[in-house]
């Protein structure tokens, strides 16, 4: 695998589990009973530990300053899924998402364990085995939805659903994340021959950046960006000092740029 | 039978228990309790769940100045921990009728019970470390009370696990706070700053004076073992020479004869939380409690948000 | 002056485990220890879970510990991203005091 | 208190620290740190953590 692939890669899976890290513990009040605030706060954890080890293990890896990927890109440069831009609408939108979100980062994890470099598997491989919990918990989210959820969750799949399919890059892994989305889905909600044909099939409209999986110059809110990486003065005080390294003049893909004397097809 | 001879059936019953938790036994089975007995460990065990699931509402609000994915996942760590306590606390309040999830998310508000200070906002990441390490200090030893004393075995061991958990928060704090003691002129303020807000709360955090109350039930039962005086001391000691290694400043002097740490603070006095400071004037303890009891600003807007949900533009 | 290995690892071992208060050596959590003949170390741990809370903390618990050994001028902790912890690298002793406080491990 | 919503397909026979009986029931896929699961003996009535990595994966 080309060096440039895997880090973009690694980005985009360490960027949306930083994202969807966010997704929980900023929805958190909304949690419903004492389980709820278990499982979301622990699911926050592993998702942001799992973006801090990347961020780390590339900082090392690429010889990077340390905090360099946390503190010293701008928000256009940040690889997260635009399936999490948008807020959740509702509890089953926000199951939902949770629940697409999970599936496809988890996909694309899998993938990239098959690589000769030990510490990308492994660390990979210690993702799944927490994700297999965060699974777990989705799906008991799913099964206890409610008759007016379950109406609410087929309204919110057509657009969610796009934006989850057109992440993929490999159309093998785009044509298995259907299958399993449609399988844990079907004993859910009641969709018929004609509404399953309307869904969408996340064909990519706009011009795309490869590198961030994400159409070209979108970024997220703003809003979502500052929860992610916060600027007030008290936030900006406590900041671990660590974080003066940080250079801002680093270009992570120097090589692949678009306006670089390689031909484009 | 008479309402008379009732009240002395009961009383002959609760003598019997109260001789035989003299006698220093421990009970293994509820059906051993005695009515009384059974109350205060109701009430103990619901005020301890409830309480935890406080901490809920009131860590959230140190999300938005969390610094780095670091503190933001020690926030995490913190909700999980002290909801997972209560769900585990609930385990063995539910065998005494209380209904956790009920108080925390059905019932009229008043029922919930904090200490006031987890319904004041925190004001940012910095004070959140040096609230672990100040009151999640306080907290053990009102939690080790109960692991070490209570006459009913299965409290004992239900708190053990608590405990065996807790003792991580105050570590976590003590090691961030002296972090940032030490980081920046800006910082060091900021920590001096919680010192001054936070302190005061830890000497109250352990009730009135003994001499101030009549013997509580739950030492006549032996729920708990300590007095209220002696645990406020053992804070008060291991506090001040926390705070002393780290050369802040703090209302307590040592007392080079007893070699021991004395508060020098009015005592008790009233904190005006809209604006994060104490009178400096002592009222009478009286005069504080009634004044707590009002809860803080964080009251009922927090409780009723996690009845509540927000979603859509609401959110980011 | 050569820096002895089980100095190193005794070090660690003052660390404790932040959640289930045992030495980091009884967890399973020192992975590796190198020693350079100019009194240079790295240390390398592996946590059990990677959202760990004391993750910053227990790394530097580490570099303190362990910059008291006698000969040793600069210390490095690293986290291992390839070792991969798992609940046979906690010693007996450690699950029996976890056991003890309920937690089955 | 209300039944947890999620009841995930894990171990049921996980032996209680307290009383070691296997008698065991699980509640919450998190206990009160991420690396454990919230069980309860239905025996001595305690709640008890167990630690979870048993290595398995999602779907895929």
């Amino acid at each position: 695998m080309n060096d440039d692939t895997m880090k973009a890669q690694l980005l985009c899976v360490a960027d949306s589990n930083w994202v969807l890290g966010h997704w929980y513990t900023v929805c958190m009040l909304n949690g419903r009973e004492l389980t709820d605030f278990t499982s979301m706060a622990g699911i926050a954890e592993d998702k942001l530990g799992h973006t801090r080890a990347l961020f780390r293990f590339m900082e090392e890896y690429y010889e990077l300053p340390e905090y360099q990927l946390e503190f010293g890109r701008a928000v256009d440069q940040v690889h997260n899924m635009e399936l999490l831009d948008a807020p959740p609408q509702g509890w089953a939108d926000f199951i939902l998402t949770l629940y697409l979100a999970d599936v496809a980062i988890w996909q694309v994890e899998n993938a990239v364990r098959d690589t000769d470099v030990a510490p990308v598997k492994n660390l990979l491989t210690k993702f799944g085995e927490e994700a297999y919990f965060h699974q777990l918990c989705i799906d008991g989210w799913l099964k206890a939805l409610d008759d007016a959820e379950r109406d609410d969750l087929k309204a919110a799949l057509p657009g969610r659903l796009e934006l989850a399919l057109q992440w993929f890059d490999e159309p093998e892994l785009k044509a298995r994340f259907s299958e399993l989305v449609f399988n844990k889905l079907a004993p859910i909600i009641d969709l018929s021959d004609a509404e399953l044909a309307a869904l969408p099939a996340g064909d990519r409209t706009s011009a795309w950046d490869a590198l961030r999986r994400r159409p070209e110059g979108s970024a997220m809110p703003p809003r979502l960006w500052e929860a992610v990486v916060p600027t007030s003065e008290d936030a900006l005080i406590a900041r671990r000092p660590l974080a003066v390294s940080v250079d801002d003049n680093i270009d992570l893909f120097v090589k692949v740029r678009k306006d670089e004397t390689e031909p484009q097809f | 039978m008479s309402s008379d001879a009732q009240t002395t059936r009961d009383d002959a019953v609760e003598a019997a228990m109260l001789a035989r938790i003299e006698a220093g036994e421990m009970f293994e089975d509820i059906d051993e309790l005695s009515p009384r007995y059974r109350e205060i460990l109701r009430q103990t065990a619901e005020i301890a769940s409830i309480s935890e699931v406080s901490v809920l509402t009131w860590a959230c609000t140190a999300y938005p100045t969390a610094p780095d994915i670091g503190a933001k996942v020690a926030v995490c760590a913190t909700i999980l921990d002290e909801v997972g306590h209560a769900y585990h606390q609930g385990i063995l309040a539910e065998q005494f009728g209380v209904d956790v999830h009920s108080r925390a998310f059905k019932d009229d508000i008043k029922f919930i019970w904090t200490w006031p200070i987890m319904e004041v906002p925190i004001r940012n990441y910095i004070e959140f470390v040096v609230m672990q390490s100040m009151l999640d200090r306080a907290g053990l030893h009102w939690t080790k009370d109960l692991e070490l004393h209570c006459s009913y075995a299965p409290y004992r061991r239900t708190l053990r696990k608590v405990n065996f958990e807790e003792g991580f928060h105050m570590r976590h704090g003590n090691f961030w706070t002296e972090f940032y003691w030490n980081q920046s002129e800006e910082t060091r303020a900021m920590v001096q700053r919680s010192i001054d807000w936070i302190f005061p709360f830890g000497v109250m955090w352990f009730g009135k004076p003994d001499n101030l109350k009549t013997r509580p039930e739950q030492l006549k039962y032996k729920v708990r073992g300590w007095g209220n005086d002696f645990m406020r001391d053992k804070w008060l000691q291991s506090s001040c020479a926390f705070l002393n290694k780290l050369g802040a400043d703090f209302p307590a002097e040592f007392d080079e004869e007893t070699k021991k740490w004395r508060i020098t603070m009015p005592y008790p006095m009233k904190y005006d939380a809209e604006n994060y400071t104490w009178s400096q004037e002592q009222c009478t303890h009286d005069e504080y409690w009634q004044h707590s009891r009002k809860g803080g600003p964080m009251r009922p807007g927090a409780y009723e948000r996690l009845r509540r949900e927000e979603w859509g533009d609401k959110l980011w | 002056m050569v820096v002895e290995a089980a100095k190193v690892e005794a070090a660690v071992g003052k660390v404790l485990d932040p959640h289930i208060n045992v030495p980091l050596t009884e967890m399973g959590m020192l992975s590796n220890v190198e020693v350079s003949d100019c009194g240079d170390v790295d240390v390398s741990l592996v946590f059990p879970c990677l959202g760990c809370p004391a993750f910053t903390m227990l790394k530097e618990n580490v570099k303190q510990q362990v910059q008291r050994v006698e000969g040793v001028d600069n210390v490095r902790v690293k986290v291992d991203w390839e070792a991969s912890w798992d609940r046979s690298m906690m010693s007996e002793r450690a699950k029996e005091y976890a056991a003890k406080s309920g937690y089955r491990i | 208190m209300s039944a947890p919503q999620q009841q995930p397909d894990q171990p049921q026979d996980i032996e209680c620290p307290w009383c070691d009986s296997k008698n065991t029931e699980l509640l919450s896929a998190y206990g009160p740190s991420v690396a454990e699961m919230q069980y309860k003996c239905l025996d001595c009535g305690q709640g008890f953590g167990w630690m979870k990595w048993e290595r398995r994966l999602p779907e895929a």
